[in-house]
């Protein structure tokens, strides 16, 4: 049927956690040199696919054979022996070592038995020129942006990959550019006969780059397809098992310029973190933010919850100065934000899902007026229900919960607060297109309830897709603010790149 | 200049600082002989703080060590005075001490329990092993025994280097070198900044384990031997509260005891102070138990607030120049 | 300048006996004008080595040390003597085959304090059986080891005495009452037991307020020895509630105050174990010993 | 759902109950008297009683100490603490003060050291183990200040009473320990307070970004602490009838320590349980009491101690529980 022979081959792989069948016999095959990608909704499954084949996790049943032969990694140092490189969904590395420490851990270049840090410097140094980062390879991860330690992963998982690249959402929070240079990288392992498997939820990026899909949902296989042979809405279909009405694209900015501002930022910025920037947000309306890595979104939305407090300028809150000084401040203002990097910012790992949905309506209410048990499992009950949370049991640890579910839960837990002001920093990182439709419909909702918001994203697509107004960054400073007709892709690109606008 | 060794600088700034309003206080401190004295009578607890910073590293603990050294001490005075050669003493009591830490390393992987209990009951029983050999305080004399102990080098103006003070410098070069400039030592790291992690970047997590704790063992046991060196003597409860100064050490060095960051160098520096802070209050020597033990209190506390403040000016000085380069690019 | 600077190294402070010493040592250096640098080493021997070879560094006239242990010393005390600094051991002796390296040792003889407490004892008992248990002091301490050596062989010969129990209570007040608390529910709701024997008086307090709370009568129904004699054990024996203590005087500094001023004065060599006494307190003086003591600092 | 969720609840304390039963049962085999009880002026006597009795300090500063890992932080401060209560309570006593100032100065005594820690942790942002580490050295101290240095003693009948009398035919320390535990087991649970500290233990910077007030509920961990460690306090220098300012409480941080992680609260902060603290804290005084008991050398104390630890932590540590699991899953058709 098929003339390249097979690289990976997966048959029958059975995986179940308490509560959980997450893998049901699943079959995979990956062929030598091929870019499959892996797909389904939040939870379906993708990630213990992928953990279950590099050792993570111990498999109930099943086979998995590399180059015919049959192999069960006992942890993933075997598996990388194997020659499988992996980046897993949460960014894995070791935010208190350096740069080139990452890359080459346990595999350092030595002399005599010691380091050889000078080569490893240099090396790490040329390994990340290709992907286009010239950051010091000396420095420590757990400095650098979200996106950079993505890179930096990546770099390590292509350079350990000697037949088999996994990438589990690697291109969350990457710009255009540098996905596609994640691309290019991509491709050309795979002229090299390496085996890609991809799992994203960015269509488009399946359609521009990928052979192949193998889509799973609920833990079971759902079918492999040649992604040649495949239509958007059959692929849609596979994943959600229904048709998704393709309605969510409309957009409704420049309707509700007229409202009075519910925040206003005049001069507001913090030395050494954020320039001084103007801006206005107001009710109703949703204020996409715009930049390149490092353009200092995420520095803004921190300045503006209060993360690190401004050191110039003035913050207006319903036409009433105000200090925000904490986050615990823009809570009290009923600001809400969901962190891009959610495994050290967003989740409480260890509790439960209902008590992350609840905890930060909990940490306004104050600790002397608990929410009553019941209303605790009311209001998760209902974002459950509303944002379709899979998970088995509300009382589950949250770090359990599938990358997107996690996402899902954070969002749900500013919802709880019923928030005027909510900054959304990446928000759909990790969101199936099911869910990412329904959570659109719902912003929707809320701002057509008078419900203000800031999105940071990547996706520029979506960032025309629903904001009013954009606001552009460069160097941790606002070097535009788009509105109307302006708000377009190319009309934002033009911004970020720094021409003037015609 | 790296963000990495700023907290070591403080801390070597924050010493630097002491030691000169100390010898402005009492100029006799700053003799040769003081300096050598410094070096020797704390040379055992730098040996065992070199073991701890890498427990410590790992984002572990071992609260074993003090009874360690004991153990060894008692060990080496009972077996010397059954006969045993002092040298192969030393081996025997060496290897037993890095066994035992790696029971209790293997312990703490095995049995996913944390390494405070599984290092207390190691303690109890490193304590409890003394006083079955015996209780009495046994002295050590032996040829071999007191030619080492006595050696030492003549260093201008009366200090006296000795062969322990040695041991401890020799081992934290070594131990820096082992913990910058290896693959074992970067695992060390690897482990206390993200277990989880480190374990998916395929870092050897129960073997690094094992290895990080008998290793700690080890140089208990050295300490152990540098201590009875000291001493010339074995006694079951001699090194009590060891562990604490260790750790007091290793995070006054600037070590994070959540793991993951800090240096070994920065460990001298905290032995360093804390015989600093004994020195000081000895040559003041007026001071009751009580007052003694709030002195000390006061100057830990008083070395931490300066550390901190360092920190933070560093901290502020170089946010400030950023925002200099970033403001002359624009 | 011929005012005397002595630095001395004591222990701590870890009992109310310990304080008394040191402040009996300060009362007794100011009544002869001499200069006394106190370096306390929190229990650890490393601190008070730490100290002598600071007080070395410093050139004080003599250095005192109460060593928190016997082994040990030869190394600094060694130093000391380079230095032509006079060393006395106060409280306890040490083991070293070089016994130049101190000018003399005052101390009483802790096996004997023992043996005092245990002869009383077996005068006391008579030919009556008589089961003992004994609140020993800290595990591989000198005290603890030399007490108990001292009244296993004052009692060796008295084949009615017998020990039927005994377990550390660490020098303290709560340890001991603890122990003497399981003693009790050990043997029999104490009836077994005869007496009790501890190696220190806070021990024995705290063994008295358990014989009082299981309903006995200590003193009465149990025979209570002990050691040390401070303050708080005279009023437990004047209300008829412990029987018998042994002396260890807290006063070993004046006499080591003599001997320095004669060596420093013309090199007169003092005897090389100058013994205090371990006299033994009953309670017909109890009354007028406890007010004598009140104030001395225990 | 509730049902099947509390069951769930005794699930989880097994080991620990497990555990306990363990040692009482060596305990009835070194000692075969030692479920003995009989009553006596209204009270119970017996081994088990002293156990309570004798357990009750460590399982008071258990309480404290609880919450204070919960927060992913520790509290070496409460020996010191222990032995500064103790000296002010016995002074004042001793100065013939009335018994509300006696027990009010040395609570706010304690208080007062368990703010300055949450200070150090929460404001000056010190790692815990230093930040108490300091109050540990210099506490003991300040309690000597306090006492000059001499073992106080008093004969105030009030404040003997906080150990010498009995309530319910238990001793009083038993009394308050429960009855403590069940007050902060009320105010973290009814309130949101026990959310919030597990919240901050697991993922501090999560938590603040929650809006959570990471600085006051730190705060109050130790402040709780501090007094729970001066309750303990009075406990030890009322048994005693004086303060010892030196040996009061003297590595019973250590003690607490390890009561809570048998009691199954994680060193790296989360979850936690205060009443399985308390099983921790009988657990260790069971283990003591049994040495006691058993009339073995006193040489033999610590290896006894260090075997029965590494047998508990066998039978509690997860691996053993899965391996468990898994048997029973096998059994199963
Ligand atoms: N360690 C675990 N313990 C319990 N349940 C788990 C564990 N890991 C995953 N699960 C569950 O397994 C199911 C599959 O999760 P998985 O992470 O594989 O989803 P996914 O397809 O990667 O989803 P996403 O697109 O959101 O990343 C989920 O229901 C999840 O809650
Ligand atoms: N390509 C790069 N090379 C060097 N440093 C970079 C690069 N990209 C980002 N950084 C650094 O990362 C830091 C964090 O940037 P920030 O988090 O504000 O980015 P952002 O605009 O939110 O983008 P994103 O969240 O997508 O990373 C910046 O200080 C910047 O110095
Ligand atoms: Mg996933
Ligand atoms: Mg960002």
């Amino acid at each position: 049927m098929d003339p390249t022979p097979a690289l990976l081959e997966i048959r029958g792989l059975a995986k179940s956690f308490p509560g959980v069948k997450a893998l049901d016999r699943v079959d995979f095959t990956l062929r030598a040199g091929e870019i499959h990608a892996l797909l389904g909704e939040n939870g379906a499954g993708k990630s213990t696919l992928i953990k279950v084949m590099t050792g993570v996790h111990r498999r109930d049943g099943g086979e998995v054979r590399l180059d015919g032969v049959a192999i069960d990694p006992a942890d993933t140092a075997d598996a990388q022996r194997h020659g499988i490189g992996t980046v897993y969904q949460e960014v894995n590395l070791l935010p208190n070592l350096t740069v080139a420490e990452n890359l080459f851990l346990g595999r350092q270049p030595t002399r005599l038995g010691f380091v050889d840090g000078r080569r490893m410097r240099r090396d790490a140094a040329a390994l990340l020129a290709e992907y286009g980062l010239a950051v010091d390879p000396d420095s420590v991860l757990g400095e650098h942006s979200v996106a950079v330690q993505q890179i930096v992963a990546i770099a390590r998982a292509v350079d350990l990959s000697g037949k088999v690249l996994v990438l589990d959402e690697p291109t969350a929070s990457l710009d255009a550019g540098e996905v596609q240079v994640l691309f290019q990288t991509v491709r050309r392992l795979a002229a090299r006969g390496i085996g890609v498997v991809f799992v994203t939820h960015f269509l488009d990026q399946v359609f521009e780059i990928c052979d192949r899909a193998t889509v799973l949902r609920n833990g079971r296989l759902v079918g492999e397809r040649r992604i040649a042979e495949l239509s958007r809405l059959d692929l849609v279909t596979m994943m959600l098992g229904r048709e998704l009405a393709e309605e969510t694209m409309i957009r409704h900015r420049g309707t509700r310029t007229a409202a009075e501002p519910f925040l206003s930022l005049a001069g507001y910025g913090r030395r050494a973190f954020v320039q001084p920037l103007d801006l206005e947000i107001r009710p109703g309306e949703v204020v996409g933010v715009a930049g390149l890595l490092g353009s200092g979104r995420t520095e803004t939305a921190k300045l503006v919850f209060g993360v690190k407090e401004a050191d110039s300028g003035s913050a207006t809150v319903d036409g009433r100065r105000v200090r925000i000084a904490s986050p615990r401040a823009a809570a009290a203002l009923g600001f809400g934000f969901c962190p891009e990097d959610r495994k050290t910012e967003g989740i409480v790992g260890d509790l439960g899902v209902r008590e992350n949905i609840v905890l930060a309506l909990q940490a306004r209410r104050g600790w002397l007026r608990p929410i009553p048990r019941r209303e605790a499992e009311a209001i998760a009950a209902r974002f459950v229900r509303l944002l379709d949370i899979r998970t088995s049991d509300v009382d589950k640890p949250i770090r359990l919960l599938s990358g997107g579910n996690q996402q899902k839960a954070l969002l749900a837990r500013w919802l709880a607060t019923e928030p005027r002001f909510l900054i959304l920093d990446e928000p759909t990182r990790g969101i199936d297109v099911g869910a990412h439709a329904e959570i659109i419909r719902l912003i929707e909702k809320l701002c057509d309830d008078g419900l203000a918001l800031m999105v940071i994203s990547s996706e520029i697509d979506e960032i025309v897709a629903y904001s009013d107004r954009v606001v552009v960054m460069r160097d941790r400073a606002k070097v535009g603010e788009l509105a109307g007709a302006d708000v377009s892709v190319e009309g934002i690109v033009r911004a970020i790149a720094g021409e003037a606008r015609p | 200049m790296n963000a990495r060794h700023l907290p070591l600088l403080a801390t070597i700034g924050v010493f630097l600082v002491a030691y000169a309003l100390a010898t402005l206080q009492f100029p006799n401190m700053a003799s040769t002989r003081v300096v050598a004295n410094l070096l020797t009578d704390n040379a055992f607890v730098g040996v065992a703080a070199v073991g701890a910073t890498f427990v410590i590293l790992s984002g572990g603990i071992d609260l074993s060590v003090g009874a360690v050294i004991a153990f060894t001490g008692v060990f080496l005075a009972v077996t010397i005075r059954a006969g045993l050669d002092p040298i192969a003493a030393f081996v025997l009591v060496l290897a037993i001490t890095t066994a035992f830490g790696a029971v209790m390393g293997a312990m703490i992987h095995q049995l996913e329990t944390p390494p405070f209990i599984v290092t207390l009951a190691g303690m109890f029983f490193a304590r409890g092993a003394c006083f079955l050999l015996t209780t009495d305080s046994v002295p050590i004399d032996h040829p071999t025994f007191a030619a080492i102990a006595s050696w030492s080098w003549k260093i201008p103006s009366g200090g006296r280097l000795t062969l322990v003070g040695v041991v401890m410098l020799v081992t934290f070069v070594i131990g820096a070198v082992v913990a910058h400039r290896t693959r074992f030592g970067t695992a060390v790291y690897a482990l206390g900044g993200n277990r989880q992690s480190a374990e998916l970047m395929g870092v050897p997590v129960g073997r690094t384990t094992v290895a990080i704790y008998a290793l700690s063992g080890f140089l208990s046991g050295l300490a152990g031997i540098v201590f009875a060196l000291y001493t010339s003597a074995g006694y079951s409860l001699s090194a009590t509260g060891v562990e604490l100064d260790t750790i007091a050490a290793v995070v006054i060095g600037g070590t994070l005891l959540t793991g993951g960051v800090g240096t070994v160098a920065g460990t001298f520096v905290g032995v360093l102070i804390q015989g600093l802070i004994q020195t000081y209050v000895i040559f003041d020597g007026t001071l009751s138990s009580w007052w003694t033990k709030i002195v000390i209190g006061a100057l830990l506390f008083a070395f931490i607030l300066m550390q901190r403040g360092l920190l933070a000016a560093a901290a502020r000085r170089r946010e400030n120049a950023r925002a200099g380069a970033r403001v002359a690019a624009a | 300048e011929d005012k005397l600077t002595i630095g001395f190294s004591q222990i701590g402070s870890e009992s109310g006996w310990r304080a008394a010493e040191t402040s009996v040592s300060k009362i007794e250096a100011e009544k002869r004008g001499i200069d006394l640098k106190i370096a306390d080493a929190q229990q650890k021997q490393e601190n008070q080595i730490k100290a002598i070879r600071n007080f070395i560094a410093q050139g004080v006239d003599a250095i005192f040390v109460a060593p928190v242990v016997a082994t040990g010393w030869d190394d600094v005390l060694a130093e000391a003597k380079d230095a032509e600094i006079p060393v006395v051991l106060l409280d306890r002796t040490i083991d070293t085959k070089d016994d130049s390296l101190y000018l003399t040792a005052v101390t009483s003889d802790t096996v004997h304090e023992g043996a005092v407490a245990g002869e009383w004892l077996a005068k006391t008992v008579g030919d009556k059986p008589c089961n003992i248990v004994e609140l020993q002091g800290t595990v591989g301490s000198s005290p603890a080891i030399n007490r108990k050596k001292g009244f296993d062989e004052a009692i060796a010969s008295h084949a009615n005495l017998k020990i039927i129990r005994s377990q550390t209570g660490d020098f303290t007040r709560t340890k001991g009452k603890e122990v003497m608390e399981s003693f009790i529910k050990a043997e029999n709701g104490g009836k077994n037991i005869c007496a009790v024997y501890a190696h220190n008086d806070d021990m024995q307090i705290g063994a008295i307020q358990a014989i009082k709370e299981a309903g006995l009568k200590p003193g009465t129904d149990i025979l209570m020895v002990s050691i040390d004699a401070v303050p708080d054990i005279f009023k437990a024996m004047s209300e008829g509630e412990a029987n018998a203590t042994v002396e260890l005087t807290p006063n070993m500094a004046g006499p080591a105050f003599d001997v320095i001023a004669a060596y420093k004065k013309d090199g007169t060599m003092p005897p090389k174990w100058i013994q205090t006494e371990s006299r033994l307190y009953l309670p017909d003086t109890a009354k007028e010993e406890y007010e004598r003591r009140k104030g001395l600092g225990y | 759902m509730t049902l099947a969720r509390n069951l769930r609840g005794v699930g989880g304390a097994l080991p620990q109950i497990l555990t306990l039963a363990v040692v009482l049962a060596a305990n009835w085999a070194v000692f075969p008297d030692f479920f003995d009880l009989r009553l006596q002026d209204g009270r119970l006597f017996g081994s088990l009683v002293d156990v309570l009795n004798r357990g009750a300090p460590v399982a008071i500063l258990s309480i404290g100490m609880t919450l204070v890992i919960a927060t992913r932080g520790v509290d070496l401060s409460v020996g010191a603490v222990m032995a500064i209560a103790g000296a002010v309570a016995a002074t004042l006593a001793a100065d013939g003060q009335p018994i509300f100032l006696v027990i009010g100065a040395a609570l706010a005594a304690g208080l007062a050291c368990g703010l300055w820690n949450g200070f150090l942790v929460a404001v000056l942002d010190i790692q815990p183990i230093i930040a108490t580490l300091i109050l540990m050295v210099t506490g003991r101290g300040i309690a000597q200040l306090v006492t000059e240095g001499q073992i106080v003693t008093f004969t105030d009948p009030a404040l003997a009473a906080v150990a010498a009398s009995s309530a319910f035919g238990l001793p009083m320390p038993v009394v308050i320990a429960v009855a403590l535990a069940l007050v902060a087991a009320l105010l973290v649970r009814a309130t949101a307070l026990g959310l919030m500290i597990e919240a901050i233990g697991v993922n501090r910077l999560a938590s603040a970004y929650a809006g959570v007030d990471a600085r006051g509920v730190l705060m109050a961990a130790y402040a709780t602490s501090g007094v729970a460690a001066a309750v303990a306090g009075l406990v030890v220098t009322a048994d005693i009838r004086g303060a010892d300012a030196n040996n009061a409480g003297l590595w019973l941080e250590l003690d607490a320590i390890l009561a809570v992680v048998i009691g199954g609260t994680s060193l790296f902060g989360g979850r936690f349980s205060i009443l399985l603290s308390l099983v921790g804290a009988l657990v260790i005084q069971a283990l003591n009491t049994g040495i006691l008991l058993s009339g073995y050398p006193p040489e033999m104390n610590l290896i006894v101690k260090a075997v029965v630890i590494t047998v508990i932590l066998v039978l509690q540590s997860p691996a053993v529980r899965r391996l468990a699991t898994f048997l029973k899953r096998s059994d199963a058709p």
